[in-house]
């Protein structure tokens, strides 16, 4: 009987490695995997690459694991908001990478890197900073530029119902990065609200098929009581 | 010098768009236009974090954690909205299916070039969310925004100086003095603010201005 | 108010051009939009290119329109089946211009198209005939060719439930080709099985969002007394 | 000279696949193995057109016409399936996120190189449907054929003469005469049917033939 659930984030975490390229699902305090990413702090893997929609706020969860020096390159849209204090004093120091990506091409790189599409071109940020040194090249009149597949070795991602197999629901804005993310790592950890009996979810209404999970672990949020 | 409040230039805004458009709307002053369409004229709201029909903030006690927008205020659903994931909110956007998207402005030039995104090219981290996709993707590109800045400085400009958003892309200016079609060499004036003079308008402005005959 | 439902077929056909790409929904005879298919014969257009997977069976439908003359190119993964005599006795003749492409590029390219992606490298159909005078690329060490985008004119599109801001839902296999072709064309037109109030389709599943479509017309399928 | 049936050959490639694989299995022959697997060992079986999770032939009384294969035969759907759009489902093949994928062939050569759409050069309107995007996508290609043609050529080659599929694409070999490994120079032989021996394999075989010691 295929069973990705798994009983405790030690198991959740099993196997990520040093130097991993980890995509973390969420947008603003939507959605956020937050149990994994303490789960990632505990398990202790550094020298990562995060992709991430932002760069983490206050002292806790991504930010905490920067604070911890076990961030060395960080890939995101939007870096610097509210409270991203920890971000902002490392990168000032030097001891973080960045690469700004517009959140759609952030979003498109890992749906490329999920569909087996190895680069493409798109319209976004010709003639701008962040298209220098990129191919450009027109098409039907319009110049495009280059971008390339963005794969995670992992995904950690939050959703609102899962299944044995690995079938995912989200919760309203809670969809966001997650399910594209969850297509484009190797290794795709979901923390659930719900896990739910296999045949529960609406084979119409499933938004992340179980072939692109392999572990999922119960995570009700925080004050939640339903 | 009388002008337009942000009130007023939100209002504006809504008035010119019509029933059935696909509308994104930039964090800041623009988020403001949603609240100027009446609600029996059908406007659908898009939010780059995958709301497609939002609608306005909710009451108290009707708020719900799990329901922003991109500019990560609790928002709420129509009636006959949907959720999409990341990649398929920003193929609306890329793939030219929003009518309109409204956004803020650093400068805009008088060839349709937008900077809003980094104040300067020494900023080594700016922010950039979804504002290029949107500049780039939307059939339709607004900007609304102060017409100077706080020390007075034009913000309609013959060259952005600031490092830009997209090339060629605004179509019309909503500002607290002037409403502005794009030319491609300058600014076409639609509208004057109540009390805003041709001259002060000028005097405002770093850009070729035309004036209506 | 917001109204996409169109009252007659001739509503709904209204406006497509001669030399229109039409791309055409379904797989196999589930999801096709035979009611539109017959509408557009009706219509009138011609010189038009049709992307579709298969190439028309029997002499209806599809391949009907063909028979009439009204169809210069085709463009599909599977044009010759049992049953695809008019396009067997066409293209013998000389009378019907093919592109044959695989059936994910084909996929792919289209929501390309809805997506804003002008081209993009697929290791698909690397070193075959089909990637003869494409654009080949290395991108991590496996052959990439090059696909662009492919825009329809006006997709035809069957859904199961729609709604008058045009929110489609489809029924089990139905999906197929009509979510990704309602995306790719200017003018979506879908033939919806149930037209339903809006507020009934779930938010939570609505697979093609009414950004993506333009016209509803409700043609229950033949035989159907649901 | 004895060999495996048809029967045989599927459930001899049934036997090879574990619990938790996401397998497609193309049109024709392939299609066969699903039926060899045991119901008690979960396997979850793609779709080309959309059907993640497919199960059985429908039961007589039980068949829905909206649901069907990709080689559009009645289907059903196991608890814990799903459907997806073409793109999606696609994205699943060219993404590798099958595990495997059994498809039928012409021809396969010791390199991995599969021709299995097209019969000749002159055939102008061959129907490729999606191998081409299995043969690239699937993390694991296995082809399932008869060993020889019916005028009894080999179909196991040194070159294919055949329009390719892919290069270099294919893992293993099932026929009715042997399961053979592609080495990339030619082929081991990992298992012979009842009956067949060395000599009836290597003259059936237009191909270098490796034989466990």
């Amino acid at each position: 009987m295929i069973d990705k659930t798994v009983r405790t984030m030690a198991e959740a975490m099993d196997g990520i490695q040093d130097g991993s390229v980890v995509l973390l699902g969420g947008f603003g305090s939507v959605g956020q995997p937050d149990a994994l990413i303490d789960g990632l702090i505990e398990q202790g893997a550094k020298d990562l690459v995060i992709v991430a929609n932002n760069a983490g706020t206050g002292r806790i969860g991504l930010a905490r694991l920067m604070e911890l020096g076990r961030v060395r390159r960080i890939i995101c849209s939007y870096p610097r908001s509210a409270g991203s204090v920890v971000f902002e004093e490392l990168y000032r120091a030097g001891k973080l990478e960045l690469e700004i990506v517009p959140q759609g091409t952030l979003a498109e790189r890992m749906r490329a890197a999920g569909a087996g599409v190895g680069a493409f071109f798109t319209p976004t940020a010709h003639g701008t900073r962040l298209a220098e040194g990129k191919e450009v090249r027109e098409i039907n009149g319009r110049p495009h530029i280059l971008e390339y597949a963005l794969h995670g070795d992992v995904a950690l991602v939050e959703a609102w119902c899962a299944d044995r197999w690995g079938n995912l629901t989200y919760n309203k804005s809670g969809r966001n990065f997650n399910a594209v993310m969850a297509t484009a790592a190797r290794l795709t950890i979901a923390q659930a609200h719900h896990i739910v009996p296999l045949g529960e979810l609406d084979p119409e209404a499933v938004v992340t098929p179980g072939i692109f999970v392999n572990r999922v672990v119960a995570v009700p949020p925080k004050g939640d009581n339903t | 010098m009388s002008s337009w409040t942000r009130a007023q230039m939100a209002a504006r805004v809504a008035d010119d768009i019509p029933e059935g458009w696909y509308v994104n709307l930039g964090i800041g002053m623009p988020t403001m236009v949603a609240d100027h369409v009446p609600e029996t004229r059908e406007v659908i709201f898009h939010s780059e974090n995958g709301v497609l029909g939002m609608g306005p903030a909710p009451e108290a006690g009707q708020e719900d954690p799990w329901l922003i927008n991109a500019g990560k205020q609790l928002v709420t659903l129509r009636t006959g909205g949907a959720y999409v994931h990341h990649a398929d909110s920003f193929a609306m956007i890329r793939g030219g299916h929003l009518d309109l998207c409204v956004l803020g402005a650093f400068e805009v030039a008088g060839s349709g070039d937008v900077a809003n995104w980094a104040t300067s090219e020494n900023d080594t981290a700016p922010a950039v969310g979804g504002a290029m996709d949107l500049a780039a993707g939307a059939k339709r590109l607004w900007v609304m925004m102060e017409h100077t800045t706080k020390d007075g400085r034009p913000k309609l400009v013959r060259r952005c100086s600031y490092p830009l958003t997209a090339i060629g892309s605004v179509r019309r200016v909503y500002t607290n003095m002037a409403v502005l079609d794009v030319t491609g060499t300058g600014f076409a004036v639609v509208e004057l603010a109540p009390g805003v003079t041709r001259e002060a308008l000028e005097a405002a402005t770093d850009a070729e201005l035309v004036f209506p005959a």
